[in-house]
């Protein structure tokens, strides 16, 4: 397993950037569990509390036109490719102003003008797909790459495998992001995967396997630029693997009881906001770092606001058709 | 007898299975520790052990396939597929491996395993997380699909299931895990292959499938207050299906209407609608009726998903136009 | 105009699309170098490049993976998956991924691929290998389905369905590839959703799909010689299905039997004979007849799989029975 | 990847057996092909022509009450468990007589008498369930162990990876023997996976894997006798991979082309029976060779006389009941 190079470091702006989206993450998501309990929004919520390092650091690479495809724990990534908060929001609150009108719900959002496409929450679903884009830029001839984002236990499942052999074979521009959370709903990785680290099976596929801290933004956002710059140039794909924690519940529906107090604590050190705040701390004042904290909340704010008071989605959107049409030309 | 939950009574009966049986191993993604995201196997590994309560990596494929490698050894395997959406993940495991290997292989082997899931619409979990792919299984031969509604009939049809001799699929409902029930206590067996008769009535028969028995109820009821007397039946198992029942009920009703939460078109509704019409045609004095859920990706929204399944007002609905 | 051999006319089809639309790339196992193990993709990678006709690994589901995320960035993929015994392998990519993106996704993407196999039984190649799954796929909302049956249709419709922004399963027969027929030259386009009457009569109607088409035509010839006229309609396109055609046709015959190479019980055949015996309700004289084949994995000894599959004496048999 | 000890070498008897069994493969499947072409036997027919030693020595190490799941191209596994050449040939005629009675044909045989369970056709279909008896083993606390066979073509496919996983996971005592005869179909291996060496994916599994010259009984005996010894100890599953070459087409209805002459022509020269026949010269005279030579032609003889002169299964074998018997004390 390579070693990510010390390269590529992201500039204070960018730093900035990666720490407010990762604020507007935490922030969104914490929002939903009360919203939740309220009633006023349904469906299982999954969150990625503990993970924004390796969401945000991640995507923070892709120009606006690469792809990013996630999963039910997704939010993260829209977040970081720029999707906006209120389409995600009005999504999860069912509203005709979400990125899908409300037809897909929090699991299954897309965002074409931003490259989120899309979301699968069938574990394993994604990778298959994500490499069918990446072959299309490879056909096309263009330099776009595809970022598919899964989960530890996801690794264990065959179309994940499939996918990755089929990358490595035709070294499509594809990077593989694995979150590595240490649990695949309520049972840990270790009764899930006979090895620690997936990114071990990447010599497998012929890519390079590269394990970061997830906690770490930096760290990330360097392992991921030299993953993205590597399919931008043709070369093919990586098996990055982010090593991380869900610092809460599986989804809203999830009674808990079997993730260690003391795990949760250790992790808690080192919560990757708190981190991050830390590095931005030797050049940013308080009061800046405050403000960007500000700055995040308004996103929220006016995302949640702008959610709760969009109109809900007619009916008619039931009542379309079922095909897509065929353009007169064809037949 | 004890009033249960039909999640309760799952629980119950693979826990007196597990006691009567030490070839009985339960096999899937949370069951063990956790108890089953929808508390089906609640303190079963606690009990059994696990070795016999397996807590099995997100691998859907192999899942089907160890029940079936397993069974063919003499073990009794109840795999859990979480949700009926992923079904499709072990129809190559059900229709090439599973459904031939008794025929095909002249009878050396059977394979009694047990394959239990859930499916269905009504909690905003969307397009990948709410259907009801009963179709996709209820064609295979050599395979019986068993769908209990009530938590009587789930606890009597999975020890049924667990002893029967053949690969079964046993579908519940994520909506019906709460509904409560007189669940009889210890040996409790309900037949695989025989319908019940819901209620009894004179003008229509409704065939309804898991909680579209309950929503017939319902409509049912409605109807009654307008003096529509309808005969409500639920086949409990699909493949094999009880045709002699259904067939009877509409030789004395008439008028048949087939409720199915699954898509329409395609859907085990047109088996059951096809049968009908074949086999009661001289009967009949109306179109079999067919409902289903809505034709297209089960959507998010709340007031989208609630227009999308068949309520009792349709099923009543779809009674008086038969009648009229 | 010219003679060609299905298998040819299919070729012919990929060749003129891949001349006109550079995003029309094809996936499969050996349909490379080896031109596909039915020798439907011959010189096609030869003529295109390698980037444009890719063997792939056997991983079906990433083949049918990449066709729909392929297809989602401006790519028509076709791709070929060597039996449609393998069709439950990709099941999942296609009823919980193709079929849900354009409506869940509130039509930001079109997913326009087609996924060609071919099924059926008479060559001697057993339980995995024989099967007629379009049960499988015709389930699916969103979804196109495609059954030729003449070299002429094979060509037609599988122009239209590269063309088509759908995602559409295309289903050949093995038992076809070599029967010849004329087929148009350059531009020739079948649309998808429409029925073709086969034959008129006026006695009873034969709905029957692929290579039971033309055994219903070999049963009509045999029947007209006892003077029972058949009509003979082959839908073609299995979803969305032409109801149109085939009602009017029952309007006319009052009497239906619907023959489908699939296993009988919750096969394709219920669909379409439930939908007869609904909208032509007030026209059927007889019950509507269904054929399938035998109820059971299909066996390899040459007289078991001959007696398994339906064949025109049983269609005649079926015809005689609804006139009788 | 570690290297297949030189222990276990087999006794000159079992070496003679293995022999047999290879010769009596070659010389059975070569009188498929004039059979198929005369129309005399049907469906597609594939052969292990140039693999004997792979699939014959693998066997060899394992008990009577051990299990052997195999693919399309299973004879040698067959003739390797113990399997009757007269019950194989009987089936692939399609005769009452046969394995399953002409039900499964040649691609799809069983015998649990002698641990055959069973052939899937289904490329990467056999590891899940094989995995599957394993698990009833280990659950049974016996000391037997399952046999997967499958080709290098379906190393790509996600069942066999799925298989892998959970095996490695659980310590399950399965031996996963991957053929590795360079093509899968007609496309070559190189076209199929992106490393040359499956068993490289078997760390990623935490499991052995061994890569044996597969034209070589006495080394394929050896590693998977150690792949065995240790399953049945309860230390867990392998991957043997054999590196072999199929010197014929893919089946019956192959058309050819693709195989370069070279290739086939060098692996010829490594034919495994010739090598197996020049390791026995050194114990046996030609004139106890030829003996052995005529037995399998002898045995061969009979099974191919069996097959032709047995009643076909009669029609009854299609009518018989959809399901098992329900007991009547179960309900
Ligand atoms: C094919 C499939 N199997 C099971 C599930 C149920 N499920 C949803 S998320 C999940 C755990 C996924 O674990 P991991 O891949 O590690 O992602 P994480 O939730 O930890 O981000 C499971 C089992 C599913 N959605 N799809
Ligand atoms: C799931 C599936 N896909 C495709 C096929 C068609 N097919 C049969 S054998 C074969 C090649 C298998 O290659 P390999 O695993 O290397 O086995 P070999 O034939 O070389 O022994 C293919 C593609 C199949 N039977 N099953
Ligand atoms: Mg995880
Ligand atoms: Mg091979």
């Amino acid at each position: 397993m390579a070693k990510a190079a010390k390269t590529n470091r992201p500039t204070l702006d960018e730093l900035k950037e990666m720490y407010v989206k990762m604020v507007v993450t935490r922030r969104m998501e914490e929002g939903l569990f009360p919203e939740h309990r309220a009633g006023n929004i349904r469906g299982p919520i999954h969150t990625c509390n503990g993970q924004e390092a390796s969401a945000i650091g991640a995507t923070a690479v892709l120009r606006k036109d690469d792809l990013v495809s996630t999963t039910h724990r997704g939010h993260g990534h829209m977040i970081g490719k720029g999707v906006p908060a209120r389409g995600i929001l009005a999504e999860i609150y069912g509203r005709e102003t979400g990125l899908c009108r409300g037809r897909a719900g929090h699991m299954l959002m897309a965002d074409l003008e931003n490259g989120l496409l899309g979301t699968s929450a069938i574990v394993g679903g994604g990778p298959p797909y994500a490499v069918g884009q990446a072959l299309a830029f490879q056909c096309q001839g263009s330099d776009r790459v595809a970022m598919s984002c899964f989960g530890d236990g996801a690794a264990q499942n065959g179309m994940v495998h499939e996918a990755m052999n089929v990358a490595g074979l035709w070294k499509l521009p594809v990077v593989f992001l694995c979150e590595h959370n240490m649990y695949g709903l309520t049972v840990p990785s270790s009764s899930q995967s006979p090895i620690a680290d997936i990114s071990d099976r990447a010599a497998g596929y012929d890519m390079p396997g590269v394990k970061v801290d997830g906690n770490d933004v930096v760290a990330v956002y360097q392992a991921a630029a030299e993953a993205v710059a590597r399919a931008r140039r043709g070369d093919g794909p990586t098996l990055l693997e982010t090593k991380t924690y869900r610092m809460v519940g599986f989804s809203t529906t999830d009674i808990g009881g079997y993730q260690p107090e003391e795990e949760i604590a250790a992790w808690a050190k080192r919560d990757p906001i708190k981190r991050l705040r830390e590095i931005l701390g030797k050049d940013l004042k308080p009061k800046e770092l405050d403000a960007m904290d500000a700055e995040a909340q308004g996103i929220v704010d006016d995302a949640y606001e702008f959610a709760k008071t969009s109109p809900e989605t007619p009916l008619d959107d039931l009542y379309v058709p079922e095909y897509a049409e065929v353009e007169a030309a064809h037949g | 007898m004890a009033e249960l939950r039909y999640a309760e009574a799952l629980n119950q009966a693979l826990d007196e299975e597990m006691a009567r049986d030490e070839g009985v191993i339960l096999l899937g993604e949370d069951i063990g520790n956790y108890g089953g995201v929808f508390r089906v196997t609640k303190d079963l590994q606690e009990k059994y052990g696990k070795s016999r309560v397996r807590d099995t990596p997100i691998s859907e494929q192999v899942i089907a396939g160890m029940a079936i490698g397993a069974s063919m050894m003499g073990m009794k395997p109840v795999a859990e597929i979480m949700f009926a959406d992923f079904l499709p993940l072990v129809i190559d495991a059900l229709v090439n491996q599973a459904s031939m290997m008794n025929y095909s292989w002249a009878g050396q082997v059977t394979i009694p395993f047990v394959l239990r899931t859930q499916g269905g619409a009504g909690a905003g979990a969307a397009a990948q997380h709410s259907k009801s792919l009963e179709a996709m299984v209820t064609h295979i031969p050599g395979i019986k699909v068993v769908m209990p509604t009530t938590p009587a009939d789930a606890k009597g049809l999975l020890k049924s299931a667990i002893r029967d001799p053949n690969p079964v699929v046993f579908l519940e409902h994520k909506m019906l895990y709460n509904t409560k029930g007189e669940v009889p206590d210890g040996e409790h067996l309900v037949p695989i292959g025989k319908a019940k008769v819901v209620r009894e009535g004179d003008d229509v028969t409704i065939v309804a499938t898991s909680r579209m028995a309950i929503l017939a109820e319902e409509a049912a009821e409605l109807l009654a207050k307008d003096g529509i007397s309808c005969e409500v039946i639920d086949p409990r198992t699909l493949r094999p299906l009880d045709v002699e029942t259904i067939v009877a009920s509409v030789e004395k009703t008439h008028r048949a209407i087939v409720v199915n939460e699954a898509w329409r078109f395609g859907g085990y509704g047109a088996e059951v609608a096809a049968t009908i019409a074949e086999m009661a045609f001289d009967w009949l004095d109306a179109p079999v009726g067919r409902i289903g859920i809505h034709d297209l990706a089960i959507p998010f929204a709340k007031p989208l998903e609630a227009a999308a399944i068949p309520d009792a007002g349709r099923i009543a609905e779809a009674v008086r136009e038969t009648l009229a």
